[in-house]
């Protein structure tokens, strides 16, 4: 499931509902991205879209993911608009029966979503304003998955 | 005629989000050249096309991809989602 | 924080609650483990442990994790007892500043309660029951983490 | 006077989870010797320590290692936790 929003949500309630009540799962992996202010300087994030193409970035992310690994089950929130620091930006799941698919998978996703979903973010702190750059790290990690391609 | 979009500090650079274009530009690089023409903030936004990046339709492209048939063209910085 | 307990929980209460109102972390990684039963054959599983080595050898993992990891925080629970198919046996948690930590901290910390936390499961089915025997894939993941020192 | 306990299979085949036993064993090794030589049930349970491990005061040893001041041994098959 993907759900592009400005509205909050609550990773924990989603990882509740996430893959309930099936049987044939063994391994359920998270993860949330959280607006980081480790030097207190940051009053707002603002996250940027492009509406339409976000929704066909993500899906095609999500179809690969369910190309590569065995998954009962692929979740991906992720947020646009005003964000305060501590809140909650984006998440994704993963469900597998087993441990390393859910991981892998997961890890997969974080990756594609960094570097190849149409998102911008722009920190306004509260002496300067910038657009977040993109890192050479996020676009060197997509190699991983593109040099030995995963079981 | 042909709808561009600019998003993020390339947006905030020419100050607007999307325009109706007349064009005849066969190729991605045509159409910048034109727009670089055009007014002295288009000139620097698209300064240097190997930090930014197109999107044809909604699908990420190449600036020498031709324009045939494409309705939407997007251009912005590299993205940062996550 | 570590909780080796019988009664059962829910891991999306333990996320929404993990790491809350912390601005130094931008990243929280979950990993939650299910009871699978993918032939539906299974009736209960029972998970035996060995109480006080349990808690001391899971302690030390986590310690391990720290020092490898920059962790602002690392939670793991996990249940012994009997759970019936798609009952959650344990959850692990990690948060941190950046991704690539939270996930390794998170994959290695499941890598060693694997095959070095004091856990037997049993599986009790219709018709037979059995000792879930320990996978040799399972003590060579290990390996992982003792040839490549991590960052 | 040492405590002795098992787990698991291995649990079930001696029909006790924990004993205390009088022993002059010098290491994990003399000890496993000195069970086997007791009852059936033991040597069987004791057949092959290669799929079994041990743990000196709670924390994981080898076969070879001394049992000097050891209060509590504890036999098992490979864990299976996570």
């Amino acid at each position: 499931m993907l759900r592009v929003q400005s509205d909050s949500f609550d990773p924990g309630k989603e990882l509740s509902a996430f893959a309930k009540g099936r049987h044939d799962i063994g391994a359920i992996v998270s993860f949330t991205g959280v607006v980081r202010d480790t030097d207190k300087t940051l009053k707002t994030m603002e996250i940027e879209h492009y509406p339409g193409m976000t929704e066909r970035a993500i899906s095609k992310i999500m179809d690969e993911a369910r190309t590569r690994w065995n998954l009962a089950d692929v979740l991906v929130i992720h947020r646009h608009g005003a964000l305060q620091p501590g809140e909650v930006i984006m998440m994704v799941a993963t469900a597998s029966a087993h441990r390393a698919a859910a991981f892998e998978a997961a890890d997969f996703l974080m990756d594609y979503l960094k570097s190849r979903a149409p998102f911008w973010k722009k920190e306004i702190g509260a002496n300067e304003t910038a657009w977040v750059a993109a890192k050479d790290e996020d676009e060197a990690a997509l190699d991983r998955w593109t040099s030995s391609p995963p079981d | 005629m042909i709808d561009v979009l600019y998003f993020a500090w390339l947006r905030e650079r020419i100050g607007l989000g999307r325009e109706r274009i007349s064009t005849q530009a066969a190729t991605v690089n045509d159409l910048v050249d034109e727009l670089r023409a055009r007014e002295e903030r288009y000139a620097l936004a698209f300064e240097d096309t190997s930090s930014l990046r197109v999107a044809l339709d909604q699908e990420l492209s190449d600036f020498d991809a031709p324009l045939d048939g494409v309705r939407e063209v997007a251009f912005f910085p590299p993205m940062t989602g996550g």
